[in-house]
């Protein structure tokens, strides 16, 4: 039964991890991409 | 920008037919006006010139009220509220704006409606006017690209509107019928009709042409009287780079 | 701004442990599901963060087409797609749930169902701004906010009049039933933390969207000014 | 001169439209076609006893109504994308909910035409008997109809304008549906076996298409002027 929980919680913090990395990627892109913009 | 040519018409105490106040509009990335300022005065024809993809139909799609600029402000015939005043604006552009399956007497009976006119007879004298055949039967569809834009011009003038913009109105059509709608307008406007008219083909208006304005790069670089004699030729656009 | 958004996060993070802890140590375990249960300090959270989250964005969006503001736009997206997240996790800890107390992975529970069509509607949300020019997107996807709003009550009201004609499962022990107070505290606890990770996650989204947005001028007005 | 009312523009729109599909027969005639395929498909693929088709008349009728209905509602406003027609409504001083309420009613008619030859159809391949009042399932395919037409020509007109046209239409559209959905298959469903009154469900059917119908014509004149 106990699986079930630990499944339920690393379940959640997946999905909000991979959210969290989906931001940073972004982030980075846009920062790369600010730097872009202000050297030429 | 002192080189402009700066509008003399525009006395003091007249309203403008179309003025515009730092009209900005942006695609995305991609910008298609910054800061366009300029007053028009009314019972002019205007020729607007430019390179592919300067701005032009942007600009004139923002007077007509169909797209809305990114900043700025536009007043047309003295309003901002630019629904108040679409019953006295037509508007024209290089795809007809007409139901291929209808005849051009249809089509006009049909946009007739949507300005509250229910007399056939200014159907007909519009089509008239353009130098079409009222009782023609044959669907728009079959029509040569030609007699489609004059139908499309009759669309535009049925209500005899007092500011027409015209977009590429030309494109694909034969030198005749060019020239016939070319001089109609010139007769609008002696009329007293504010007209604009964004072209590639700058010698078929330049006998009718009162002043000239190019579009570069989403900003009004010239303004003159009449077509200056450098962008007559049909490549004037491509010559200048 | 920058020092605000790490306080805040550390802030969530602490509370986040803390109800972790509450979660898992000290509350007890209950009689009849055993440690299952303790999937709800996760779950309905979850559901209350993603319910927020589209209110929000009901509220930007109806916000956005009555002053075209662009703040409330990039509310909007913030908060359609962080609450599609919240809403992922009720939909994939639902069924974990279900599975072992039910013994089975899905039922038509009215709750549940209704989640999931929200999550389709927001998904359409999220499909349609992608798929619309920028000037359009914000405006097209604002009225299929105010659709989804609406449809809402339908959606629960319908759902709940189906499962009583739908055969359904014997449940076993209600959700709420003779909640014990140190239950009640960690799943406060988490519902609290939950908040305020929601909340940062939303704020750094939001923060994205108008960097992002800051670019796209930026480029368009470099474009323009080279054509020239 | 003055700016014509939404009853006379939406009427001669509407004459408009029905002499456009008559003389092109565009929507009518994949609707027809797309639906009767739908049939015969579904009748290969479930062979039900006389009891077991009564239980599942209701969903296949409305999904095949659905899909149809999806690729009329497409068409109808293709039509006036073509030679961008619908830049000189745009400009017209013509109101933007006659245009909607022409549409709407537009493909009220062709729907509610495709019902009617469909459900001979269904009734024949199912061997289907209805055991309540046929008058009931009547008012259901009308408010049925009603609910998937509103809310599909409002967002047809949405999805003509993004990058992906016609495919955005049912993406968008079922899930706002769903509730519809869930009562017309259901209130079609419990006539058919007389086991429940449908009558929830035709409430909740004409209360969506109330609530929906409102909304509609109060965003409709945004989507059509988003650019």
């Amino acid at each position: 039964m106990i699986k079930y929980m630990w499944a339920a919680y690393i379940v959640t913090w997946l999905v909000h991890l991979g959210y969290l990395g989906f931001l940073t990627s972004k982030a980075s892109k846009i920062r790369k991409e600010a730097e872009e913009l202000r050297r030429n | 920008m002192s080189f402009l040519y700066t509008p003399d018409s525009v006395a003091a105490g007249t309203t403008p037919a179309v003025s515009l106040f730092e009209i900005t509009k942006h695609f995305g990335r991609f910008a298609a006006l910054r800061g366009v300022n300029a007053d028009f005065a009314p019972g002019k024809l205007y020729v607007i010139l430019g390179e592919n993809g300067a701005g032009k139909s942007t600009l004139l799609r923002i007077i007509a009220g169909l797209m809305e600029p990114t900043r700025g402000e536009v007043r047309v015939l003295g309003t901002k509220k630019l629904r108040e005043v679409a019953m006295r604006v037509g508007y024209m552009a290089h795809a007809p704006l007409l139901y291929d399956e209808l005849d051009a007497m249809e089509n006009l009976r049909y946009f007739a409606g949507l300005y509250g006119i229910k007399d056939d007879a200014m159907c007909a004298t519009a089509l008239l006017r353009v130098g079409l055949d009222p009782s023609l039967k044959r669907r728009v569809g079959q029509y040569s690209q030609g007699m489609r834009q004059r139908a499309s011009l009759a669309r535009a003038i049925l209500h005899d509107p007092e500011l027409l913009l015209l977009d590429e109105p030309f494109s694909n059509v034969d030198v005749t019928s060019a020239k016939d709608m070319a001089s109609l307008l010139g007769a609008m406007r002696d009329q007293g009709k504010t007209i604009f008219v964004v072209t590639h083909q700058a010698p078929v208006m330049q006998p009718v042409c009162d002043e000239c304005i190019v579009i570069a790069g989403g900003r009004l670089t010239t303004r003159e009287k009449g077509i200056p004699r450098h962008l007559l030729s049909p490549y004037a656009a491509e010559a200048r780079r | 701004m920058k020092l605000k958004l790490t306080f805040f996060a550390l802030v969530t993070l602490g509370l986040l442990s803390y109800a972790l802890y509450m979660a898992l140590v000290v509350a007890p375990t209950e009689a009849t599901m055993g440690d299952v249960q303790r999937i709800f300090y996760y779950h309905v959270p979850s559901a209350w963060m993603a319910f927020l989250c589209f209110f929000i964005n009901a509220i930007a969006s109806i916000w956005y087409l009555a002053k075209r503001s662009q703040t409330a736009d990039a509310i909007a997206v913030s908060a359609a797609e962080v609450g599609v997240v919240f809403c992922t996790i009720v939909l994939l800890t639902g069924p974990i749930w279900a599975r072992p107390v039910w013994g089975i992975w899905w039922t038509w529970d009215a709750r549940l169902t209704s989640t999931l069509v929200l999550w389709l509607i927001y998904i359409a949300y999220l499909i349609l701004r992608r798929f619309s020019t920028s000037g359009r997107a914000p405006v097209l996807a604002a009225t299929l906010a105010v659709f989804g709003f609406f449809d809402v009550p339908f959606v629960y009201l319908s759902i709940r009049i189906f499962r009583t004609q739908h055969p359904q499962p014997v449940i076993a022990g209600g959700e709420g039933s003779g909640l014990d107070p140190t239950m009640a505290k960690a799943f406060l606890w988490n519902m609290i933390a939950f908040t305020f990770y929601g909340l940062l996650v939303m704020w750094m989204r939001y923060r994205l969207e108008l960097a992002e947005r800051s670019i796209e001028e930026a480029h368009a007005e470099k474009a323009l000014q080279e054509g020239a | 001169m003055k700016a014509p009312g939404t009853f006379a523009v939406s009427r001669s729109t509407l004459a408009k439209d029905l002499r456009l599909e008559w003389r092109s027969k565009d929507a009518i005639n994949s609707m027809l076609f797309f639906a009767l395929l739908v049939v015969v498909v579904f009748s290969f693929a479930f062979d039900p006893t006389a009891e077991e088709s009564r239980k599942i008349a209701g969903g296949l009728v409305w999904v095949a109504v659905l899909f149809a209905a999806v690729v009329a509602l497409n068409q109808t406003w293709a039509r006036e994308l073509r030679n961008n027609v619908l830049d000189a409504y745009r400009v017209s001083p013509a109101p933007a909910n006659a245009m909607f309420l022409s549409k709407v009613i537009g493909s009220f008619i062709f729907v509610t035409i495709l019902e009617v030859l469909m459900t001979p159809l269904f009734v024949m391949f199912y061997n289907l008997r209805s055991i309540g009042p046929l008058w009931e399932l009547a008012i259901v395919g009308l408010l049925a109809t009603w609910a998937l037409v509103v809310n599909g020509t409002f967002f047809a007109a949405m999805s003509i304008r993004t990058r992906s046209r016609e495919i955005m239409l049912p993406l968008i559209l079922f899930p706002i549906s769903i509730p519809a959905i869930l009562a017309m298959v259901w209130a079609t469903t419990q006539i058919l076996t007389g086991e429940y009154s449908p009558w929830f469900w035709i409430q909740l059917l004409a209360v969506y298409d109330v609530v929906f119908t409102t909304v509609c014509l109060v965003l409709f004149e945004i989507v059509l002027n988003a650019e």
